[in-house]
């Protein structure tokens, strides 16, 4: 399928650039929702930067395994059309109709043939090239081994002797003649997600970063954890080989202006980044190794980041230090480095020794990306990065082009998957779906009949890395599979997820003739469908497969004790064999899809997403519990950019009403809700006659957002001169002599986040501070203004309106959580008291008006019923808990539910309206598919035996079973949910829940309590 | 001799106890290996006589998590499912197995601690409880299911 | 006169009649029948002889009436439908008629439940309407419910029991009516406290001219205590015992309940005595025997009249 | 439906304790549909009697088996293939099977593993009340289509006793009053006067009274 352009008429393809996580879902977006994709990464295979990380925060999963089921799904798209070692030359032409040209520098491989046997390297390691840092022995050019494509690359001016090198591959797959070769295409639209580079530390020589190798940056470190690393996961001192005891982080590498050469801007992501990194250290070596933190701003703003925080802190211990080490000096005496640096309480410098130092370096654009855009005439900011406007986050200044992730701004990874998302959604405005293609059909192999045969079960036991075969000895596993009856083959597959193992697995279904599967690996919440799929691939029906989950619910939590997670092991691996062998072919049912959405919420989010929506013709119900639209961000007057949100807002607003594609529904309340996705049906009523309404639709879109949180505190409600943020973001707009009189306005940060209330960090409360802050200058330029905070989370571009506002005179004042400023009323004013950190002792001032930075809270009341009705899961603080942190922000558990903007997390409009397009986004790949495929995990009647008792009519959640004319008790396979209540209460067990038949319940019990010694 | 390891069934809803039992492996929550999960779409799918079996086959333990009450993502699975381990308690009770080796916990998804603690309360009440009865008197096979 | 009874004569002469009543002994004690029966010679037209009142078991009916009679008092014989079946109670009829017990009360009797033998199988082979139907049939017919002739048939003159209190209570007057269809002679009420309810009974009763068919005995019992008051206030089925009695019950001290009872009994029977429809008085002194005579006194129901 | 009580397992467990073999043996009509004696509880009790077993050390062979009838000889015959290797049957059947099988397997001890409780209905999931007890004369018509016989305490039919209150039994507030059930019916149906005519004193010979009963439908029976 690659560089096969034939089958894709031009009109509806899209260009992504960049093969990162960000590229991928952009692509597998588009492609999901009928669009022709093209996919270019200028690496030899696509992943990105994520690929070099070990694991993720917060579930600290290793980051293979939750990527690469997308990167083959991305490899497997039939719709994706990827080439790699490929740039961008040229782009001309306009919106809907662009000519790109791209050119592909030679791999010297031919794709289609090899096989990826790895002979070549071994002759010839030196024509290879591995290069993220800290590589001694390049393994082999697949950076990571789920690499896709799933072929080598020849670096031929490294290669001394072609002929020999020819001739080592058996498949004949290396051509030494091939040349780069220029590609023209016509696209609709382009999505730019570049990436970024990281700022190269070596010029700062107090680190003496490049001169001591035990300095390393946070990517490195990476490396130095990754299972597939070059120290195969083991964590060793980079000089001589040692197991560290003191690590040391060291912030803001190249971010917030600190250094010579550092960007201006926080990169975001650092903070997580090296907290992360901490904990999976200890949580490696838990006391024996102690790992330190210095910092600025702990800039942990993200959802639920806080209490990860607080876990590091708290649960494991990881030192934090606020301060900004002047100087890294190694040691030959002790071979350690003395890191020296300054305590913010004001007291002399310390030295320190450690073993190791982990850079956090930031994010910076690269200077080819540069030039691409150059050639694109795309405006950058200040820092480079594309410009993009507050309100239309993801879209560059030229039309049909979009960017998403690190080109658009420094961030993390789940936001760079909201903007890819978005940008998917705009660019598919752009075109035209092409002409759906049944994938099964053209991957699958025809399904075997193996009703007649006797089972042959084969088991797969991933090592995933470290994570099963750092715990458990994987081989000895797979040799007591072996043991077990009807096994034909048990044996080891490495990353069992990986392209390579996934065809080993393949290929053995077919060479062994296997018809039942077992595969020893993790969740099969996460990776059932991937394998279900392979059997399908493989000819044999999906539902013979059965997974034994001996990584998260073994080695994961069996760590401290080998011998134990060694017999669980074997356990989980008996029971899923004894249960396959009662697995048996089934079918799976599909309806017809509603194309209609349900957005509840009519803010900015709930707006945008379904003006998004409405744009591509799909017809939007958009129900408002208010008489009007606008939500929270209906009260906001200006950005910290300074654009007019009203303006804004009720432009937004007449669209939406005016749209003949939204149905704008107010007063309404949701009261009930039944059906799957594709086909819900949900319940209004609407005020006042609160008369009843139901709506049919296929996806749901919770854009129910948050509140500001107004908690009592500082006198807040009781005297005038204090307010919230908000209040004083309307008093600018509205009562200018009030500020102008204003000598002195003292903000207090964190006012009911960060606290027992609420553990979150409201995120955009520092900006607000600021934005406020600058505000008032501008009007009273003598203003004195105090801002108290805890850690100024600026994050991103908006760090240099924090250091605007220091150079303009805001005096910005720490406190510690425990000892938080007092508030006294005084006559018109308020004293407030605070603790200096630096002189250690308390200060008062009188401020003619306190400012609070309350920040938002979820809308506990409206998103409790909610989560009741639609039977959704919430986060501690009630926001609405996404179906995976990372991979999937908006996708909710429940599938056909998106969530957007705050009623995900605190977030600035900005924010907000990217997540409304990319909630959009999300819910056109499930409303592309014109049928909705049902699970075959359904409950059946044996005719038989039933005793026509009603106890299933009766039981039975959904009123689905009936008594039918031939007087026996009948279920719709269409309409039944799978929860198998009927099958347990029936009295003559005349009912089996497929999938879950008591048979496979009972086999596995056998598997487990057969009473045999291991 | 070495203390009884029990063998300890945990029928977990899909839905909820059994995501919070991946949450408890994602968060590295250790809890005793004693404890075994089996599968179902729903507590409410759990069956009288799947307790029954699991006990005759020899379990030690057995317990029935499903999600929090109210939150069951098939209405009421697991309040049904609650009735009929209350039943099968008495049942135990009648013929000396022991009602309380079979309990019943609710749990979101997000519980991964919740998980890992009943994990760990159920194994310590079942160790004191000592070897299923059944098991009693056939020679030497305490330990050995867990071997 | 359909009957020998001495019963019949007193309210065919227009009087007011006053019974009472005699539990038999849980014990071949004949002495004890004696002594409580004598204690309410002259005070009393007739004594009921309960039936295993309560489900629990006594020396029978009949055999006390026997002792009663040769005591050369007027027994009444109670028989419940839970006991016999119809062949056994003709057979008994027979016998009690053969000593000269010529008055009846036909019942159902209490349920098992909430005797000393709960695990006994309770007949009703008949209930207490078909049982009074089958007594006048003996009387009228001259034969057997199972339809042949019966040699010198006994003449009872029959009585039933009737609860104005029970629900449905729209239903009282028509079972009253159905008892009287039935052949009902005179009718034994439940204890009146509850004297608004009755009247109202009552005066359906009259509406219909029942009473012209059947007598109407108003059943009172004095209560010795305010504990018994709000006993028979919650516990007995069919009881109807307004807050007003139990408080003024409870109003006086311990010392003094049971005078207050007496009077409250007393009270009721001068109010009822000018109730249209009342023909007399059953005065159910529950093993509080030796109150009759007061309660007779004080009502100025003393004495008895004569009837020869 | 006739409507079962599995017994208490104790006395289960020491009717089948003088055998080794036994067939368990289910009904998949009445006792399926009231949840006493179908697939499921039987699957249930053997597991029961296995494990009370096992406790003792001793092992106890159990064939489960459910037949779709066990009141024809037809759907009995299936055990036979069975037979010869049990010591004993336990029925989970109402009466009528437990002796049908009886009848057909002379020298197998048969016993009894349910209390046939009732002619009943299901109130609803889970609950079954009483409401026929065979008499043979059927006088629904005349009562609102509510059974006195089947429903009250006594089997009045001339009216409720003196011990009805507020719709209830003297027995037991658990229990209605079914006069007042039926009174209440007539009334609905404006048949109050239906009341007033006494019932006569009923023949039971129609029913248990009559000894064993038999129907023979000439046009069908052999």
């Amino acid at each position: 399928m690659m560089n096969d352009q034939a089958t894709m008429p031009s009109h509806n393809k899209i260009l992504v650039v960049g093969g990162g996580i960000g590229g991928i879902r952009a692509a597998m977006d588009l492609a999901e929702s009928g669009r022709n994709v093209v996919l270019i990464d200028k690496s030899v295979s696509i992943g990105g930067l994520i690929t070099q990380l070990d694991r993720t925060f917060p579930t600290n999963d290793c980051d293979l395994c939750t990527l690469s089921p997308r990167l083959s799904e991305g490899g497997r798209q039939e719709h994706i059309d990827l080439l790699t070692m490929t740039e961008v030359k040229k782009v001309s032409g306009d919106v809907g109709n662009f000519t790109v040209t791209l050119s592909q520098t030679p791999r010297y491989i031919d794709l289609e043939k090899c096989t990826a046997c790895g002979d070549c390297f071994k002759v010839f390691p030196e024509c290879v090239s591995f290069n993220p840092g800290l590589d001694h022995r390049a393994p082999t050019c697949m950076r990571y081994p789920q690499a896709i494509p799933q072929a080598y690359a020849i670096d031929m001016h490294k290669c001394q002797d072609v002929k020999a090198l020819e001739n080592v591959c058996k498949a004949g797959a290396i051509l030494p003649q091939q040349t780069s070769k220029e590609i023209e295409l016509e696209v609709g639209a382009v999505i730019l997600c570049p990436g970024a580079d990281v700022f190269d530390p070596s010029g700062l020589d107090h680190f003496e970063y490049g001169k001591n190798p035990d300095v390393v940056t946070s990517l490195e470190y990476e490396r130095i954890l990754s299972a597939s690393g070059p120290t195969q996961g083991e964590l060793v001192r980079p000089s001589d080989g040692k197991k560290p005891e003191k690590i040391a982080w060291i912030q803001c590498v190249g971010s917030r202006g600190l250094q010579k050469g550092a960007a201006s801007y926080c990169s975001s992501a650092c903070c997580m980044f090296a907290l992360k990194e901490a904990i999976v250290t200890k949580e490696r070596f838990q006391d024996s190794i102690e790992t330190t933190i210095f910092y600025m701003d702990m800039r942990t703003f993200g959802k639920e980041y806080e209490q990860y925080r607080e876990r590091a802190e708290n649960e494991f211990h990881v030192n934090l230090v606020r301060s900004r080490p002047h100087s890294i000096v190694g040691d030959e005496a002790t071979g350690g480095l003395d890191i020296t640096f300054a305590p913010d309480d004001g007291s002399p410098s310390i030295t320190e020794t450690f073993d190791m130092a982990v850079l956090s370096t930031g994010f910076k654009v690269s200077e080819s990306v540069r030039k691409m855009a150059g050639t694109m005439g795309i405006e950058l900011n200040a820092h480079d990065f594309a410009k993009t406007d507050e309100f239309s986050p993801v879209a560059t200044s030229v039309p049909g082009i979009y960017v998403c992730g690190l080109f658009e701004g420094p961030k993390d990874i789940p936001e760079t998957m909201v903007q890819a998302s978005a940008a998917a959604c705009l660019a598919a405005k752009a075109t035209q779906p092409a002409v759906h293609i049944d994938e099964d059909t053209l991957v699958n192999l025809p399904e075997r009949d193996v009703s007649s045969e006797e089972p042959r079960i084969g088991i797969f036991i991933c090592d995933c890395g470290l994570n099963i075969g750092g715990v458990v000895d994987t081989q000895n596993l797979a040799e007591f599979g072996k043991t077990l009856p009807q096994v034909a083959v048990s044996q080891v597959v490495g990353h069992g997820c990986s392209r390579s193992s996934m065809d080993i697995i393949h290929k053995t279904i077919v060479d062994e003739k296997l018809n039942r599967v077992v595969i020893g690996g993790c969740s099969p919440r996460t990776h059932e469908t991937k394998f279900q799929d392979l059997l399908q691939r493989a000819g044999l029906n999906k539902y013979l497969v059965e997974i034994a989950n001996i990584r998260d619910q073994d080695t994961w939590v069996h760590a401290d004790d080998p011998e134990a997670a060694k017999q669980k092991a074997r356990h989980l691996i008996r029971m899923a064999t004894s249960s396959v062998k009662n697995a048996h072919p089934l079918i799976e049912h599909s309806l017809p899809m509603h194309k209609e959405i349900l957005v509840v919420g009519g803010g900015v989010s709930g707006m945008t997403t379904a003006l998004s929506l409405a744009d591509q013709g799909f017809k939007v119900f958009l129900a408002e519990k208010a008489p009007q639209l606008g939500g929270l961000a209906g009260r906001i007057k200006k950005t910290i950019e300074g654009r007019d949100v009203p303006v804004f807002m009720e432009a937004l607003t007449q669209k939406t009403l005016q749209h003949p594609g939204i149905e704008v529904i107010f007063n309404a309340i949701i009261v009930d809700h039944t059906g799957m996705p594709g086909m819900f049906k949900t319940g209004l009523q609407i005020a006042p006659q609160m008369y009843y309404r139901q709506i049919e639709h296929g996806v749901t879109i919770l854009a129910t957002g948050a509140l500001q949180n107004r908690p009592e505190t500082f006198l807040l409600g009781e005297n005038p001169a204090v307010m919230t943020q908000l209040d004083m973001d309307t008093l600018l707009e509205e009562d200018l002599d009030r500020i102008k009189a204003m000598r002195t306005v003292a903000m207090i940060q964190c006012v009911g986040s960060r606290c027992p209330e609420n553990q979150n960090c409201s995120r955009i409360c520092c900006q607000s501070a600021v934005k406020n802050a600058l505000r008032l200058l501008d009007i009273n330029p003598d203003m004195r203004i105090f801002v108290l905070y805890r850690d100024m989370r600026t994050y991103g571009f908006t760090e240099d309106y924090y250091l605007e506002a220091r150079k303009r005179g805001v005096i910005f004042v720490r406190y510690e959580k425990d000892a938080p400023p007092q508030v006294r009323p005084e006559k018109d004013g308020i004293e407030v008291t605070f603790v200096d950190p630096i002189l250690g002792q308390s200060l008062a001032l009188s401020a003619d008006c306190l400012c609070l930075s309350t920040g938002l809270v979820a809308d506990d009341e409206a998103s409790e019923d909610l989560a009741m009705i639609f039977r959704l899961q919430r986060t501690g603080e009630g926001f609405f808990l996404e179906d995976h942190v990372k991979l999937r922000p908006l996708d909710l558990s429940t599938p056909g539910f998106f969530v957007a903007g705050t009623a995900h997390s605190p977030k600035n409009i900005k924010e907000c309206i990217a997540d409304a397009q990319a909630a959009a986004g999300r819910a056109q790949t499930l409303l592309a598919k014109n049928s909705i495929e049902l699970g075959a995990a359904v409950a059946r009647v044996d005719s038989n035996k039933c005793a026509a008792c009603l106890v299933c009519v009766r039981a039975c959640p959904f009123d689905i079973p009936f008594i039918n004319a031939d007087g026996y008790s009948e279920i719709d396979p269409a309409k039944c949910h799978g929860c198998g209540v009927c099958a347990a209460e029936c009295p003559a067990k005349a009912i089996q829940l497929m999938q879950f038949e008591d048979d496979q319940i009972l086999a596995k019990l056998d598997g487990l309590l057969e009473r045999m010694v291991a | 001799m070495k203390q009884f390891e029990p063998v300890i069934v945990a029928f977990c809803c899909h839905y909820c106890a059994y995501t919070a039992a991946d949450m408890a492996g994602s968060k590295r929550l250790s809890y005793p290996a004693n404890v075994n999960i089996v599968r179902v779409p729903c507590s409410g799918k759990v069956d009288a006589i799947h307790l029954m079996k699991a006990f005759e086959k020899g379990a030690d333990g057995v317990y029935v998590a499903g999600c929090l009450e109210g939150d069951c993502h098939f209405k009421n699975g697991n309040t049904k499912v609650a009735r009929r381990v209350a039943y099968v308690k008495k049942l135990l009770d009648e013929i000396g197995i022991g009602g309380e080796r079979l309990e019943m916990f609710y749990m979101s998804a997000g519980m991964g601690e919740r998980f890992a603690r009943v994990a760990t309360e159920m194994t310590k009440k079942i160790r004191k409880l000592g070897p299923n009865p059944t098991k009693a008197m056939s020679t030497g096979n305490q330990g050995e299911a867990v071997a | 006169m359909k009957t020998e009874s001495t019963l019949e004569k007193i309210l065919a002469s227009g009087n007011l009649a006053v019974t009472s009543e005699c539990g038999p002994p849980r014990g071949a004690v004949p002495d004890k029948v004696k002594e409580k029966a004598e204690m309410l010679r002259g005070y009393v037209d007739a004594v009921n002889v309960t039936d295993n009142q309560t489900a629990m078991v006594r020396m029978s009916s009949f055999a006390a009436c026997v002792i009663i009679k040769q005591m050369g008092m007027d027994p009444i014989l109670q028989m419940v439908t839970r006991d016999r079946n119809r062949l056994a109670m003709q057979a008994d009829i027979l016998g009690a008629y053969a000593h000269g017990i010529d008055t009846m009360l036909c019942l159902s009797g209490d349920h098992p439940h909430f005797g000393d033998h709960p695990q006994a199988m309770n007949v009703h082979d008949i209930d207490s309407i078909q049982f009074v139907q089958m007594v006048h049939t003996m009387r009228e017919k001259g034969t057997f419910q199972g339809g042949d002739d019966i040699i010198n048939p006994p003449k009872m003159f029959i009585g039933a029991a009737a609860n104005p209190f029970a629900d449905p209570f729209e239903l009282r007057v028509a079972r009253l009516a159905k008892k009287a269809k039935a052949g009902a002679d005179f009718v034994q009420t439940q204890c009146i406290y509850n004297l608004d309810k009755f009247e109202t009974w009552m005066k359906g009763v009259v509406d219909r001219g029942l009473h012209e068919k059947v007598h109407v005995l108003a059943g009172v019992t004095p209560m010795k205590t305010a504990g018994m008051a709000r006993y028979m206030k919650n516990k007995v089925p069919g009881m109807d015992v307004p807050d007003e009695i139990v408080d003024r019950m409870a109003g006086v001290p311990k010392e003094k309940q049971a005078e207050e009872g007496i009077k409250i009994c007393v009270e009721s029977i001068q109010r009822l005595k000018d109730v249209e429809g009342v023909s007399g008085f059953h005065i159910m002194a529950i093993e509080w025997e030796q109150k009759v005579p007061e309660i007779v006194k004080k009502a100025g129901l003393y004495p008895r009249p004569e009837i020869a | 439906m006739i409507t079962a009580e599995r017994k208490p397992l104790e006395e289960i467990i020491d009717s089948v304790k003088p055998f080794q073999r036994i067939l368990l043996v289910g009904c998949n009509e009445c006792v399926t549909v009231c949840a006493a004696g179908g697939r499921k509880e039987v699957g249930i009790l053997a597991s029961a009697l296995q494990m009370n077993f096992m406790k003792a050390g001793q092992t106890i062979d159990i064939k489960e088996l459910t037949l779709e009838r066990q009141c024809d000889p037809e759907y009995v015959e299936e055990l036979s293939t069975h037979m010869d290797q049990v010591d004993a049957v336990l029925s989970m059947a109402c009466g009528c099977g437990v002796q049908e099988i009886a009848r057909r397997y002379k020298d197998k001890p048969v016993l009894p593993a349910v209390n046939t409780k009732f002619m009943g209905a299901s109130e609803r999931q889970g609950v079954w009340a009483e409401r026929c007890q065979g008499c043979g004369d059927c006088l629904l018509g005349l009562t609102g289509g509510i059974c006195p016989i089947a429903r009250c305490s006594k089997r009045l039919l001339n009216g409720p006793c003196g011990g009805s209150t507020n719709g209830k039994c003297e027995i037991s507030p658990e229990v209605d009053c079914v006069w007042q059930l039926i009174w209440d019916r007539l009334k609905a149906l404006g048949m109050e006067d239906r009341y007033e005519d006494i019932m006569p004193a009923k023949n039971w010979q129609t029913g248990r009274g009559g000894g064993p009963r038999k129907i023979i439908r000439e046009d069908l029976a052999e």
